[in-house]
């Protein structure tokens, strides 16, 4: 039945060493299920949370996975939208299913994590039924599920394309069918994303009343809902590459051709540069204009574990720094460097979702107040796991069923 | 299994299985589950309205000097008047007998009961254009009480009534409509 | 199987088309919400009607009017202070405040109880119906008596200001025994100081409602003491301007009072009266004294002779030597002597100043030297005339007991010297309880066949635990009249119930400290949750049972009845007037100048105290007719007693003699005070569950209490915050978490009294340590009441 | 709702704790605790689990011995009145928290809380407490739960709600005496019980009355006011470094 599902013409690694591989993934998921599980049933006051750290953990991992999972949309909108002008941008095609898969497994998990988070989950739903429109998370809830809607849709068509069900003539028609439409999709799916990831940064931006995260209006939204969206797309592909790249690595083949990694290196140390431009100015103006007006110097938000180290790792180390590689020529033709400034990249994205959501609320803002600090328990740790666990099982069995890769075939001749 | 070659009465068979499924859904949505949402319970005795008539309801149900509501009347009112049996129903036996001479209060159950979260005055509503009846059943012709039923799962009685409804009379007479108006 | 399946498909796919369009799928999502909104498992309130009732708080002897919120008559859900009531006008504190919890607490003993096997045992404790419990003491009680051993028979009572004192002190003088002693109080001291200088046996009170200048020497003003309303007014009056000291502390720790107060003067501990005398120095010297009152009423401020003829020193020749020179008493108290000079010019100048002590601190009373020299002071300010701010509180005219009629067993029984005084003698009122357990564990006189402990827990709420415990182990039988299940009533033999103060009748005579007359009644609240059974229905019992001079004594049915007779005779005297809404300001009561009684007889009174309404009457200011001398005494002779006269004059005068804690200070180099705070009960009650939630997590983490310790104190031990130690007293060693506060003086260590309960629930046990036990007692040389201060201590890593 | 831009009712409630009168005796916390059925657990010293909706704040002047001084600050929720929104109102993606701009009240509906506790985050004021677990009572103590304000469920916010409840049943005996329910005043829980008279509350908007002369004195301030919260909770004192404590401040 294995080979039967296997794309003809391309070799995967014998069932057995798959088999254990599927399990060790699929422990780490049910431990993480049977944590989440107690969460449901004996309520959060197992998680290191408390009235101080409304956000902790579960948040911040669904923000940064959010995030890097927006390669999916953003390699659509390249490919699907702007390809048509700048050809160039078509290399993408080659890696675009990759985009795609990883996009539907970073949400979905996002939102499984995000139904553990909340203290009623039976009435979860009222955030659809009673929504408040001037609640950034009300745009988040909503753009979440129906992003994510959209990519199962994409997602449909690639397993469509597995050899066995492709011999179904409906569902081929089908899976073809979709295929075409799927550029609307895509742009949908771009539209959907550009919002919620704007609304995020809304959720810390509108935060009037928390100095270290408020940040002042454009148009009508605060300013970070553009540098979350800005951030997301300038680290989503680059996780997307590194992903593929893994695979690469795993499974001993080439997989895309070179150039494609050096386009999407070059796309990201643009945006990764533009970013860091207007991430350093807000930063200024924050520091320097916003917090004095609240009584703040910018010693004030740094503190112990929570030091001024986290907003050098941010801006410097992983943002301006990848920046400068990925800008330069010579940077991306060395492996090292093209992904090392890829790693650090999301690792930057990541370390500002965190300071956005734990540091900002960690910081006290009545002068008489304390500096508190957060530790996460297992009961966090373990379903946070399990998603990423999710997402890698789900990437492994499209891979190995799935013609991901159209290019496989060709570059793997021996 | 080879789909290429279906038959013309295959898919009609297929038709036929679909609606079976989805008549027998509705069936069950629309008939069965309510009936076994809601239990059916019965009062401890029976209280015939009509057989209060010749007081009206404010001489039971009225309202106290603290602008509260007494609702159903407790066994004190009954006092009142069964001190010992009016006429000779098993009801009222049951009442003087069990209730009254063992001084138990009788666990009456509501109709229109609201949960803790809820708070509703009687007050504001009196005299809004609004009578016992906008909201309570008519009991004056009302020999039995009714069954009382209840949902399963929430425990409110089938009479109840829900926020919508609240929320839309208080559109439409201009009354606030914010939570606290009438959560606790 | 293919077609199965293939048909199998399509019935479900209709049967998800068919559902949807159903309420199915909709109504069980909404069903699902609405049962998280009313889970079964989180308490559903019954309601009903809500009504008030009146009541007054016994949770201290503040005496405050209480009102308490019922639902349908039987269910108490809030306390809340009675606006008619001139005390607390409406106000609460919150212990009161949480009063309920003692109520609905679940560690209330529910019915009697008898200790079948070991003493202590918790499974020994069987329940028995009252009958049995009341035969079970009136018999064991009747055969001692008639072997002619009543004085054998103990009691140790905290009642003070309610009329169970009196009923019990008729109780045991009928019976014939002496043995009847009260947990200590300040009031203790108040009263030795007043009986040694003005003669009269009420206490001292403060008009702290007129004061324009306070001088507290360590009184417990706001931290959370007894009776705390009147000081609060006084903040509320005095704190008004910026900058004006108008209430000055005089303490070591920086306390709340010392917070609010205008000045804080931070001195030594226990140095407080050194200073007292160096003010009184100054004033002397420097003139500044009420000369005219001095002079016409004051025995002893010049040199004068004793009974025998001997030539004594007056206060004016003693207190005028250098020994009181402000740099004298700059090294005592660790102040610098341009301060005390401040302090002096600024309390002789103010014209409605008093120097006060000692009120609110529900524990034990001070140095009776130390209370003369606080005395003095207000002497020096002409205080003590007729409207001073300082005056005797007034006697209430309730009913007296009638005379009690000893039979021969009395007679007998009575001839036995009070256990404490077999070793001791004293001329003056005092408090016998630590004379009474030294002798109790120093092999007594004659044994305590059996000790009653009523609404008290001496085993935890006493200083120096362990000699307390030593004693209790020495008892015959101890029998508990506790409504809680606390660490005395543990290790009873038996235990009768008494309801708590909410379902029971109880009264209040009067306000600690407070020189006008005041008088309230509580009446139930709501019908007893449990099986308890009122004390005083409960010795009003055994008396009948006893019958013959007994019974005759202790004529009334009821403990209403008994409350009824007093009341008459409140009615009776036509002193006085009922406060029964609010408005009345008990500030602008004149000494002597009663208000017109608004009451007709003894039943109308009792109608409108049971209202709510309280009985007040005009302070009765100060006489000193029964002194040796006729006046008041700064030289007081009475301490000579019917002993042989003291050789130095010195003991005739108020000075500074602090009472030195046990130990070296090499081994023990620090001090432990110990210091209440609002957030924790520390008497007969136990931290109530909302009080919990006051206690900082740098007073009480988890189960480890925390020692305030200054910086440098810190420094010098090499101590961290959160560093767990071990501190050690003459008296104890255990371990407690450090907390660097600069409210605290160098060198001297503060611990939070009220903590470390064995007994009751989990809300209570095992938090922190008591820190009774680690305090030490010292008997006051003149009275031989227990005073507490300080004592030696020593931290040292764990 | 917050649209209608607020104020326009002439009515918004509000409260002025005098810091020179109260002594941190924590009765009004006791008492907030006794009249809203706040749930208690066995160990209340991990205080950022602890529900207090009248919080006792320690602030100190930062000397050492013997110039120290300390207070204590009551917190009650601030029911801000920032324009359109409160910090948390603006949050809520359910609506479980609104302000009435009839009354200026802040109110938080348990029913309807999903527990996301956006709002907590939003408050500097930590007024805002969660259930970490099922509110349990000693059986005994069950008796002592007021009808007149519900029990929360875990897994729901919650935080002072000025005592609205008092408000409604005021309003309810209004109608019955046929009095005008729109001008009805009433006192919480807190304000009722101080021992010093400390709490004063009112109408701010009614410069008449205790709250709206207080308010405007001289030794008034709020917490925060540079976040222009606009709180409706005032406090006064008389000492410049409480006063300096209050707001943020570049040294």
């Amino acid at each position: 039945m294995d080979r039967a599902l296997i794309p003809d013409g391309l070799k995967r690694c014998p069932l057995p060493v798959f088999a254990l591989w599927t399990l060790i993934l699929v422990g780490v998921i049910g431990w993480g299920v049977m944590a989440g599980a107690m969460v449901l049933v004996k309520a959060l006051n197992l998680t290191g949370l408390n009235d101080y750290f409304g956000f902790g953990a579960y948040i911040t991992a669904d923000l940064a996975i959010i995030a890097l999972g927006a390669g999916a949309f953003f390699s659509g909108f390249l490919y699907y939208g702007l390809s048509r002008f700048f050809p160039a941008l078509k290399e993408l095609g080659k890696i675009i299913n990759l985009a795609v898969v990883v996009g539907f497994v970073c949400y979905t998990g996002a939102l499984a994590v995000l139904l553990l988070e909340i203290g009623q989950p039976l009435r979860g739903w009222f955030g659809y039924w009673h929504a408040n429109v001037h609640s950034m998370l009300t745009e988040v809830i909503f753009c979440i599920t129906c992003y994510a809607i959209v990519l199962v849709i994409e997602y449909i068509p690639l397993i469509l394309e597995n050899r066995k069900i492709s011999e179904v003539k409906s569902l081929r028609v089908l899976g073809h069918s979709m295929h075409d439409v799927m550029a609307i999709f895509a742009l949908t799916g771009t539209f959907l994303s550009f919002f919620h990831q704007g609304s995020l940064g809304g959720v810390a931006g509108v935060l009037f009343a928390r100095p270290f995260a408020f940040r002042e209006g454009l148009f009508i939204w605060p300013w970070t809902f553009f540098l979350f969206i800005l951030s997301a797309i300038a680290s989503g592909p680059a996780f997307t590459a590194l992903i593929c790249r893994s695979l690469e690595k795993v499974s001993g083949k080439k997989l895309v051709d070179r150039s494609v990694y050096d386009l999407i290196g070059k796309i990201e140390g643009g945006l990764l540069g533009a970013y860091m431009i207007l991430k350093i100015a807000d930063t200024a103006y924050w520091a320097f204009g916003l917090a004095p007006r609240f009584g703040f110097k910018l010693g004030d938000f740094y503190w112990g574990p929570y030091g001024i180290w986290l907003l050098i790792a941010e801006i410097g180390i992983c943002g301006v720094l990848p920046a400068l590689i990925l800008l330069s020529p010579a940077g991306r033709r060395s492996n090292f460097l093209l992904f090392g400034a890829f790693l650090l990249d999301i690792i930057g994205v990541s370390i500002n979702r965190f300071v956005m959501t734990i540091q900002a609320i960690a910081a006290p803002v009545m002068p008489f107040d304390s500096w508190q600090i957060y530790v996460p328990t297992v009961y966090e740790w373990a379903p946070i796991l399990a998603m990423l666990a999710y997402c890698i099982l789900v990437i492994s069995l499209s891979y190995r069923y799935l013609p991901l890769f159209p290019r496989e075939k060709e570059l793997n001749r021996t | 299994m080879n789909e290429e070659k279906k038959s013309g009465s295959g898919k009609a068979l297929g038709m036929v299985f679909f609606l079976l499924g989805f008549i027998g859904a509705l069936v069950l949505g629309w008939v069965v589950f309510p009936n076994l949402l809601y239990s059916q319970k019965a009062q401890p005795i029976n209280f015939s309205h009509v057989a209060h008539q010749d007081n009206d309801c404010e001489s039971c149900h009225s309202f106290r000097p603290d602008g509260t509501y007494t609702g159903i009347p407790t066994l004190d009112k009954c006092v009142e008047c069964h001190e010992t049996a009016q006429g000779n129903t098993e009801s009222e036996k049951t009442l003087v007998e069990h209730y009254i001479a063992k001084k138990i209060e009788v666990p009456w159950k509501s109709y229109s009961w609201q949960p803790d979260n809820v708070f509703f005055s009687h007050a504001p509503h009196k005299g809004q254009g609004l009578k016992c009846v906008s909201c309570h059943r008519d009991v004056s012709k009302e020999e039995k009480v009714p069954l009382v039923r209840e949902n399963r799962i929430t425990g409110y009685s089938i009479s109840t009534m829900k926020m919508t409804e609240c929320e839309e009379c208080h559109a439409q007479k201009g009354a606030s409509n914010n939570c606290e108006i009438c959560h606790k | 199987m293919k077609f199965g399946r293939r048909a199998f498909l399509q019935i479900a796919a209709g049967a998800v088309g068919g559902t949807l369009l159903t309420p199915l799928p909709w109504k069980l999502a909404d069903d699902s919400a609405i049962w998280s909104q009313n889970w079964s498992w989180r308490p559903s309130p019954e309601r009903g009607e809500v009504t008030k009732a009146p009541a007054i708080c016994t949770f201290c002897e503040g005496g405050c009017g209480l009102q308490a919120r019922l639902v349908n008559g039987n269910r108490a859900i809030l306390l809340e202070g009675n606006p008619a009531n001139p005390v607390n006008e409406g106000g609460i504190c919150p212990l009161g405040a949480a009063g309920l919890q003692f109520l609905y607490a679940p560690y209330r003993i529910t019915q009697p109880l008898k200790q079948t096997k070991r003493r202590g045992d918790p499974s020994g404790l069987q329940p028995i119906s009252w009958e049995e419990a009341q035969s079970e003491l009136g018999k064991k009680l009747s055969t001692i008596r008639s072997d002619g051993k009543a004085h054998t028979v103990a009691c140790i009572t905290a009642a003070r200001q309610s009329s169970m004192d009196d009923l019990l002190v008729q109780f045991f003088a009928a019976y014939g025994s002496p043995n009847l002693f009260k947990m200590p109080s300040q009031t203790d001291g108040m009263k030795t100081a007043a009986f040694l200088t003005t003669g009269s046996s009420g206490p001292f009170a403060f008009d702290l409602e007129n004061a324009a200048y306070i001088l507290s020497f360590g009184a417990n003003l706001l931290d959370g003491g007894t009776a705390p309303n009147r000081a609060f007014a006084a903040l509320r009056r005095l704190n008004k301007t910026p900058g004006q000291a108008r209430i000055v502390q005089v303490e070591s720790r920086c306390s709340i009072t010392a917070s609010k107060a205008g000045q804080w003067v931070p001195v030594n501990p226990g140095t407080e009266a050194a200073l007292a005398l160096g003010i009184a120095h100054l004033m002397v010297t420097g003139g500044a004294f009420d000369s005219e009152f001095v002079n016409a009423n004051v025995f002893g401020f010049d040199d004068w002779t004793d009974a025998a003829g001997k030539k004594r020193q007056g206060f004016k020749s003693f207190i005028t030597s250098n020994a009181f020179a402000p740099d004298e008493t700059a090294k005592k108290t660790g102040l610098d002597a341009a301060k005390i000079r401040d302090l002096a010019k600024e309390f002789a100048s103010q014209a409605k100043a008093v120097a006060v002590w000692g009120i609110g601190q529900p524990d034990n009373p001070n140095n009776t030297y130390h209370d003369l020299a606080f005395v003095a002071l207000n002497a020096l300010k002409g205080n003590l005339k007729a409207d001073g701010l300082l005056s005797i509180a007034p006697d209430l005219p309730l009913a007296d007991l009638p005379p009690g009629q000893k039979d021969i067993f009395a007679e007998r029984a009575v001839e036995q010297k009070r256990l404490d005084l077999t070793k001791s003698k004293c001329p003056c009122p005092q408090n016998g309880l630590y004379g009474f357990f030294d002798a109790l564990v120093s092999g007594p006189q004659y044994p305590i066949q059996v000790l009653m402990v009523h609404e008290a827990n001496p085993a935890h709420s006493l200083p120096e635990t362990k000699l307390v415990q030593s004693a209790l182990d020495k008892v015959g039988t101890l029998v508990c009249f506790s409504s809680f299940m606390d660490e005395t009533a543990a290790q009873a033999d038996l235990i009768l119930p008494n309801h708590t103060s909410l379902e029971r009748y109880d009264d209040a005579k009067g306000i600690p400290g407070a020189p006008y007359g005041y008088y309230a009644l509580g009446a139930p609240i709501l019908k007893p949750l449990l099986k308890t059974k009122h004390t005083g229905e409960v010795v009003l019992a055994l008396a009948r049972d006893m019958a013959g001079s007994v019974a005759a004594s202790l004529p009334w049915k009821t403990y209403e009845e008994y409350l009824k007779f007093r009341v008459d005779g409140l009615a009776k005297a036509q002193k006085g007037a009922v406060a029964d809404k609010s408005g009345v300001v008990l500030a602008t009561l004149k000494a002597g100048e009663s208000p017109k009684p608004n009451f007709t007889d003894g039943a109308d009174l009792w109608k409108k105290l049971k209202a709510g309404a309280c009985w007040y009457d005009a302070p009765a200011g100060a006489s000193f007719t029964k002194t040796a001398s006729g006046k008041f005494e700064l030289a007081v002779q009475a301490v000579q007693g019917k002993g042989a006269a003291p050789a130095e004059d010195q003991m005739f005068l108020p000075h500074f003699r602090p009472l030195m804690p046990s130990g070296k200070e090499a081994e023990l180099p620090l001090l432990l005070v110990s210091y209440a705070t609002p957030f924790i009960a520390s008497g007969y009650l136990a931290n109530p569950p909302f009080m919990n939630k006051l206690v900082p997590d740098y007073m009480l983490n988890g189960q480890d209490v925390f020692v305030d310790i200054n910086p440098e104190t810190a420094k010098t031990l090499g101590f961290a915050r959160g560093d767990l130690v071990t501190l050690k007293t003459s008296q104890a060693e255990t371990a407690v978490r450090i907390n660097i506060s600069p409210a605290a003086r160098p060198g001297v260590v503060y611990i939070p009294r009220g903590l470390g309960h064995k007994a009751y629930d989990e809300y209570i046990q095992n938090k922190g340590v008591n820190a009774n036990s680690l305090m030490e007692v010292q008997l006051d040389p003149i009275s031989g009441n227990g005073t507490v201060w300080a004592t030696r201590a020593q931290l040292r890593r764990a | 709702m917050s649209e209608k831009g607020h104020a326009q009712s002439g009515v918004r409630y509000g409260m002025v704790i005098d810091l020179d009168k109260c002594t941190g005796c924590g009765a009004c916390s006791v008492a907030c605790q006794a009249e809203n059925n706040i749930s208690f657990r066995p160990d209340e010293s991990m205080k950022l689990r602890s529900i207090t909706w009248m919080e006792i704040y320690p602030m100190n002047n930062g000397k050492d011995y013997p110039d120290y001084r300390f207070s204590y600050l009551p917190r009650p929720c601030m029911h801000c009145d920032s324009d359109h929104h409160s910090p948390c109102t603006f949050v809520c993606p359910v609506n479980a928290t609104t302000r009435d701009e009839n009354n200026g009240l802040v109110t938080h509906i348990y029913p309807r809380c999903i527990g996301c506790r956006y709002c907590m985050v939003a408050c500097p004021y930590h007024a805002r407490d969660f259930n970490w677990w099922d509110p349990t009572w000693p059986k005994q103590m069950e008796s002592m739960l007021s009808p007149e304000v519900s029990t929360r469920m875990r897994g729901v916010v919650e935080k002072c709600t000025f005592c609205h409840h008092r408000l409604l049943k005021a309003r309810s005996k209004a109608y019955v005496d046929g009095a005008d329910p729109n001008k009805v005043t009433y006192t919480p829980a807190c304000a009722d019980a101080c021992p010093t008279r400390a709490i004063s509350f009112g109408n701010l908007m009614d410069a008449s009355s205790e709250v709206g002369k207080l308010s405007k004195d001289p030794r008034a301030f709020r917490i925060l006011e540079k976040l222009g919260t606009k709180p409706k909770v005032y406090y006064l004192s008389r000492h410049d470094w409480i006063k300096n404590l209050a707001d943020n401040a570049i040294k």
